[in-house]
C-alpha cells in the first residue's frame, strides 16, 4: 500500500473513479437511447488504470491517454461538458466537432495529447514529448497507454527501443484487458504477460494488477520518478478485463459470461470504495454523497452538452494549418 | 432460377467470398476479427467463417504490415489471400507491404502476388476522421497494383469475383455507407465483371458524369433531378481505377462535349484530377465547356453532422455543376 | 559581401541546416546516420553533426514510423525536428504517422506540428527500384501537409529555411541528382523562399510549362532547344506542391495558350493530373490546345541503364510534346 | 560440431564459402574500377552465415536472402553468372536490368524470394511462405536474414509475434554485425543480446558463432527439424561484423580499426578451410584447387556477365502485371 497517498488524496481518487464510471455510464445508456452521434467507447473496468496513472503525473507532465482512458482525461482537468459536447459532435468540445468520441481530446493547456485511430500512434507522440524534456533538460515525464493488442504492432516495439536507446523520461501503461476487439489474446501472441516486452528493448518492466488503484498509481509514480532521475522509460503491464463491448455497437457475444463475472468481483470502482470505507475515511453516507455529487455533475453535464449548438458548417475549412 | 433476386451490397460481397472459397482450396480470408463466431466488424466474413473454420478464415494480431507482407509470402506460393483491413483508413499502416513489396514484384523478377485487399471505405455515417477516408488515390497512383470499387451489388459480387481470380495484387474499395443501405439484383453463380470496363450506369446525351462508388448514386440522384429540367446526363460508373476504362469515358465526352467528374475521396491530386486531365488532353476537341470537378474538401474528413454533411459531395451539389456546365 | 556567391543544391540545403541551427535553438535533426562523424548518407548533415553534435543532431534506430511519430510529440512541444529520410523511397515506412498523425493534428484539436522531413528523391543515378521515387503524389492528396520541391541551390536554400519556421509538418523533397550537379547562386544570410510561390524560370509566350524539380532544368533544356527554333517557352518552376500557386500558373497559361505539365514522378495520378485538371478547368477558354502531361512511365523504376533512360523524361521528349502543342 | 555433416558435405561448404568470397571480391574490385553500374553490396565476414544457414535448407524449403547473403543465394543454385549479369544490369540477370545488384534476385524455380530495400519485409513475406506451407501440411520450412538494424523495425516484432501465434515453420537468422550503416548497435538498441527479442514473442530462441559455419548450419538444421515437427519459429542471433562498408562507396571511416582486426582473426571462410586441412579433409594442394576453380567460376561470370547484352528498353512496360 502506498505511502505517498494521504487521505485526501485518497478520497480525491475516489472521487475521479466514480465521475468516471459515472460518466461512462451515462455515455452508454444515451447511445442506447439514440441520443448520440455515431460510436463510442466503454472504458469500463479500466478506472483504475487511468485514474491511477493519471493521477501519478504532475501538472507539467504530459499524458496521451487513449480510448479506454476516460479517466485519464478527467484527472487532467478536461471537464466533462467538454468531453461529452465532444461526443455529441459539438462546437464547444475539444474538437469542435471535428473529431469523433474520445478521439482527438487534446488540449496544451492542460497538457492532454489527443489521439488518432491508428494503434498506437500515441505511443512514439508520447515518446516525442518525453524527448523534448530531455532536450530542453526539464524534470518532465511523458505518460501513454496500450492495450494488448496494440503491444502485438511494430509501432509498440520500435518505441520502446527508441525510448531505452536514447534513455528518455517515457512510461507505458499497458492496458491487458485479455481482448483486441473480437479476438482473445491467445489469438493475438504466444506470451503470457506482455511485460516480457519491456525486456526486448532494456525497459523497465512490472505487472501490476490494473483493477487496484493504488498499484497502479504507486507503479506510475515509482517509474515517473525513477524517469525524473535519468533511468529512462518504463513499461507498467495492468492486468485488467474489458467489461463491456469493444465499443457501442458490440455486445462482445465472444466473451465468456464466467470470465466477465469473474471479473466483476473486482470491479476496480467499488472496491476503492470499500477499501475506504474499510479504512474509514469514507462513511456509507459520505459515500452516497460523492456518488451523489458525481451524478449532478454527470447530469449537469449532458445537460450542457446537449443544450450545446451544433458547429457551423461556414468554417469547416479553416485551421487545417496552423498560422 | 432466381436470376433477379436482390440482395444488399454487404450479402454481395459475402456471397462471393463464399463462391470463391467454395471454388477454389487455395483461397482464404485474413484479416483483423474477421473469424470466429464474430465474423468481423461489418460481419461480412461471417458467413465464410461459420462454413469455413478457423484454417480459412483466419483473425490476425493488430499487425496490418505484417499480415499483408504474409498475404504476399502466401500469395507468392500460390495461395490467394483475401485480407480485410477493418476500416480502408488502416491501409495506411500495411503501406510498405502495399506500395513497395506487392506492387512491385512481378516486374522485378516475374513473382505472382495474387491477393485481394478488402477496405470498407468512405462516409457519410458519422465515424469522424479515422473511420471514414476514401485513400485510393495513393494507390491509383502505385504502378503494379490494381483498384476497384464496385457501386452496385451486382458488382461488388462481380469485382471480388474478379478479383481474387486476378493474379495481381488488387485492392478493394468498398464503400460502407452502401453496405445495408443499397439492395440491387446480384446473379446467382460465379461470373465476375471483368476488371478494367467501366459501366454506363445511365445513358444520356448533354453532360456524362465519371464517377465510382457511393457517389454513382448520388450523380444518379442528381441526374435525376436535373433530368427532369431537361438536361441529359449520362453516368459513368468507373468501377475500376487501375486499370482504367479511358475509351468508355471518352467515347461518352465525345458524344455530350461536357463532363463532371465526381468522387467521394478529398478532391486536391485525387483520382479525379486524373480523370479530368485524361479528358482534357484527349477530348480536347469534343470539350464545349470545362472539366469539373467534385470532391470531399481537402480537409481531414470532420465528425459532426453539420460538417460531415458539408464536406461530402451532395446530389445537390452535383445537380448545381450539371446546370452551370449546361449552360456554358 | 559575395551574394551571388555559388553553391551546390548540396552545400545550400546543408547551409540551411546550419543557419537555422544556429538561429533556434529549438530546431534538431534527426534520422539513420545522420550524426556523428558520419553525417548522413549524402553527408547533407556533415556540417551541421560536426558543429553541434549529437544533442541536436541525432542517430535515429532504422525505425522510421517511431521516429516521425517522435518527431510529431516533439514539434506539440515546441521544438522544430528536422528528419532526414535516407532515401525518399523509405518515408512509406513512416507513412501513418506523417498522413494520419501530423496532417490531422492541427485541423483536430490545434496542436501545431513543426517539423521537415527532407526526402532525397528522384532518379537517374543508377539506383533502382527503391531508391529513385518521386512519392509527392500521396502527400499532395493529404490534407493537412505541405510539400515543397525545390530545383535550384537557391530555393534548396530558401525553401528550407522557410519549411523549418512554418507552423505545421512541411515533406521536402530534395532532388538527388542535382546534388552535386548543380551549382548556383544562393543568397547569404536567412532570407526565406515563401511556400505557395511559383517562380518563372524562364519567360516565354508561345507555351508554358510548369514543373518542378530536376525536371526544371530538363524543361529549361528543351526550352532552350526548341526557342532555336523560334517557339517561345515559359518555364514556371513551381517549388510548391501544396499549397500551389495556381494564380501563377493561369496567369501563364492565359498569356501562352498553351500547357505542358512535366515531372519526374510517374504520371498516373501523379501531381501532374492535378496541374492539368486545374488548367483544364480555370483557364479552359483560354488554350488553344490540350494540356499535356510528361512524367515517368507507369512501371517501378528499373534500374538498367538503357531501362532507367527510357524510363524518365528527356528534354529531347519535352522538346518534341513543345513542336507538337505549339503547332496545334 | 555438427554429426550431421558428412566429408563431402564439409567439402561442399568449403567449396561454396570459398565461392562466396571470391565472387565478392571481384564484385568489390569491379566496382572499384569503374566496371560496375550503381552501387553495390559486400557481404565478407558473413559467409559463414549465408552459406552455414542456406546449406542447411532442404531443397523445398524457402529461403529469403538479403543483402549480405550471397552465400545463401549461390548455394540455393543461383549462378554467378545470373547474380552477376543482374548487378551489371544485363538482360540476362535474374531481374532483366530490372533491380539493382542483389534486390530482387527472387527465382521461385529454385524457391528464392527476391527482397526490396524496405527492411525487413522479407520478414513477413518469409512468414507467408512458411503458413502456407501449414496450410497445405507440407513439412516444409522458411527461411529468412535480418540484420541487427532490422531488429529494431516494427516489422521484425511482428512478424515474429505472428509466426509464434500462428505456429509457423520460419527461421530468421539475424546477422548480428555491430552496425546498421553507420550507426553501432550502442546508438541503435540499449539491449546486449538481440535474442532476447524472441523470448518478447514466444519464439525459440538461440546465439551462435556467425563465423563458425558449422555452428550455424547446426543451430539453423535444429531450428528446422523443430519446424517441421510443428514446433514452430525460431531466431537464431549470429555474431558477426562487417567487414568492409556498408555498401561500395562506404569506407566505414567510423569503424574502429581495431574492431575489425579483432575480427580479421576469426574470417570465417579461412577458418573452416584451416579446420579442414587440420581435420585432413583438405591438403594445402587441394585447398589451393578448390581455390582456383572459385577463382576460374568468377572469371567466366564475369566474362559472361561483361559480355551479355543490355535489356532492350523496347520492353520496358512488359510485367508490370502478372498476365
Ligand atoms: C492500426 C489499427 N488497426 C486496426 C484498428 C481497429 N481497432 C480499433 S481498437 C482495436 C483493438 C485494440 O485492442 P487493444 O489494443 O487491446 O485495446 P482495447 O480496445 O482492448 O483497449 C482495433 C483492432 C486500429 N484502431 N488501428
Ligand atoms: C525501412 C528502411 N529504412 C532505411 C533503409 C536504408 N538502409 C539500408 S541498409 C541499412 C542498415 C541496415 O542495417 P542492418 O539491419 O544491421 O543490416 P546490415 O546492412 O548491417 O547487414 C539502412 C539504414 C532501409 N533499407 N530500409
Ligand atoms: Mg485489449
Ligand atoms: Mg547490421
Amino acid at each position: 500500500m502506498s505511502h505517498s497517498l494521504d487521505s485526501s488524496a485518497k478520497l480525491n481518487i475516489a472521487y475521479w473513479m466514480r465521475l468516471t464510471r459515472t460518466l461512462d455510464d451515462a455515455i452508454m445508456a444515451m447511445w442506447k437511447q439514440g441520443r448520440g452521434v455515431g460510436g463510442t467507447f466503454s472504458g469500463k473496468g479500466h478506472e483504475a488504470i487511468s485514474v491511477g496513472a493519471g493521477f501519478a503525473m504532475g501538472t507539467d507532465d504530459v499524458v496521451a491517454p487513449m480510448h479506454r482512458d476516460l479517466g485519464c482525461y478527467l484527472v487532467r482537468g478536461l471537464s466533462p461538458d467538454r468531453i461529452l459536447a465532444n461526443q455529441l459532435g459539438k462546437a464547444e468540445g475539444v474538437t469542435g466537432g471535428r473529431d469523433a468520441n474520445l478521439h482527438g481530446l487534446g488540449d496544451l493547456s492542460l497538457n492532454i495529447l489527443g489521439f488518432v485511430s491508428h494503434l498506437p500512434q500515441s505511443m512514439p507522440v508520447a515518446l516525442g514529448a518525453a524527448m523534448a524534456f530531455q532536450y530542453r533538460e526539464e524534470p518532465r515525464v511523458a505518460l501513454t497507454f496500450a492495450g494488448d493488442g496494440s503491444s502485438n504492432a511494430g509501432l509498440f516495439h520500435e518505441t520502446l527501443n527508441l525510448a531505452a536507446v536514447q534513455n528518455a523520461p517515457l512510461i507505458v501503461v499497458v492496458e491487458n484487458n485479455q481482448y483486441a476487439y473480437s479476438t482473445p489474446i491467445h489469438e493475438q501472441m504466444a506470451i503470457d504477460d506482455i511485460v516480457v516486452r519491456a525486456a526486448a528493448h532494456g525497459v523497465a518492466g512490472e505487472i501490476v494488477d490494473g483493477n487496484d488503484v493504488v498499484a497502479v498509481y504507486d507503479a506510475v509514480l515509482e517509474a515517473a520518478t525513477r524517469a525524473r532521475r535519468g533511468e529512462g522509460p518504463s513499461l507498467i503491464e495492468a492486468k485488467t478485463m474489458r467489461m463491456l463491448g469493444h465499443a457501442i455497437h458490440d455486445g462482445a457475444e465472444y466473451v465468456p459470461r464466467s470470465l466477465l463475472s469473474e471479473w466483476k468481483e473486482r470491479d476496480p470502482v467499488t472496491r476503492w470504495e470499500e477499501r475506504l470505507v474499510e479504512e474509514g475515511l469514507l462513511t456509507p453516507e459520505t459515500l452516497a454523497r460523492l456518488q451523489e455529487e458525481c451524478r449532478d455533475e454527470v447530469e449537469a453535464a449532458i445537460e450542457y452538452a446537449e443544450r450545446a449548438p451544433l458547429p457551423d458548417a461556414a468554417g469547416i475549412t479553416t485551421g487545417v494549418y496552423a498560422p | 432460377m432466381t436470376d433477379v433476386r436482390e440482395l444488399t451490397y454487404l450479402d454481395a460481397i459475402a456471397e462471393a467470398l463464399l463462391v470463391e472459397m467454395g471454388r477454389d482450396p487455395d483461397v482464404l480470408v485474413m484479416g483483423n476479427d474477421v473469424g470466429g463466431s464474430f465474423g468481423g466488424a461489418f460481419k461480412v466474413t461471417k458467413r465464410v467463417s461459420d462454413e469455413f473454420g478457423p484454417h480459412r478464415v483466419k483473425n490476425m494480431p493488430m499487425t496490418e504490415l505484417a499480415f499483408v507482407g504474409a498475404a504476399n509470402g502466401m500469395a507468392l506460393m500460390g495461395l490467394r489471400p483475401v485480407i480485410e483491413v477493418q476500416f480502408a483508413d488502416f491501409i495506411s499502416t500495411a503501406f510498405d507491404s502495399i506500395v513497395q513489396y506487392a506492387a512491385t514484384t512481378h516486374y522485378r523478377w516475374g513473382g505472382s502476388v495474387p491477393w485481394v485487399i478488402r477496405a470498407p471505405s468512405d462516409g457519410g455515417i458519422r465515424s469522424g476522421p479515422f473511420h471514414s477516408q476514401n485513400p485510393e488515390a495513393w494507390f491509383v497512383h502505385t504502378p503494379g497494383l490494381k483498384v476497384v470499387a464496385p457501386a452496385t451489388p451486382a458488382d461488388a459480387k462481380g469485382l471480388l469475383l474478379a478479383a481474387i481470380r486476378d493474379n495481381n495484387p488488387v485492392v478493394y474499395f468498398e464503400a460502407k455507407p452502401l453496405y445495408r443501405s443499397l439492395r440491387g439484383p446480384v446473379p446467382e453463380g460465379d461470373e465476375a465483371t471483368p476488371i478494367g470496363v467501366a459501366r454506363i450506369a445511365r445513358e444520356g446525351s448533354d453532360i456524362t458524369i465519371i464517377t465510382y462508388g457511393s457517389t454513382v448514386h448520388d450523380s444518379l440522384r442528381a441526374a435525376h433531378e436535373v433530368g427532369n429540367e431537361g438536361i441529359s446526363v449520362e453516368v459513368i460508373d468507373l468501377r475500376s481505377l487501375k486499370p482504367m476504362d479511358t475509351d468508355t469515358v471518352l467515347e461518352s465526352v465525345a458524344k455530350t462535349g461536357r463532363a463532371l467528374v465526381v468522387h467521394a475521396a478529398n478532391r486536391m491530386a485525387g483520382v479525379g484530377a486524373e480523370i479530368a486531365a485524361i479528358i482534357a488532353e484527349k477530348a480536347f476537341a469534343d470539350l464545349d465547356a470545362p472539366v469539373r470537378r467534385l470532391g470531399g474538401l481537402d480537409i481531414p474528413i470532420p465528425f459532426s453532422p453539420p460538417l460531415e454533411d458539408a464536406y461530402r459531395v451532395s446530389p445537390g451539389d452535383i445537380a448545381a455543376q450539371l446546370r452551370e456546365l449546361v449552360s456554358w
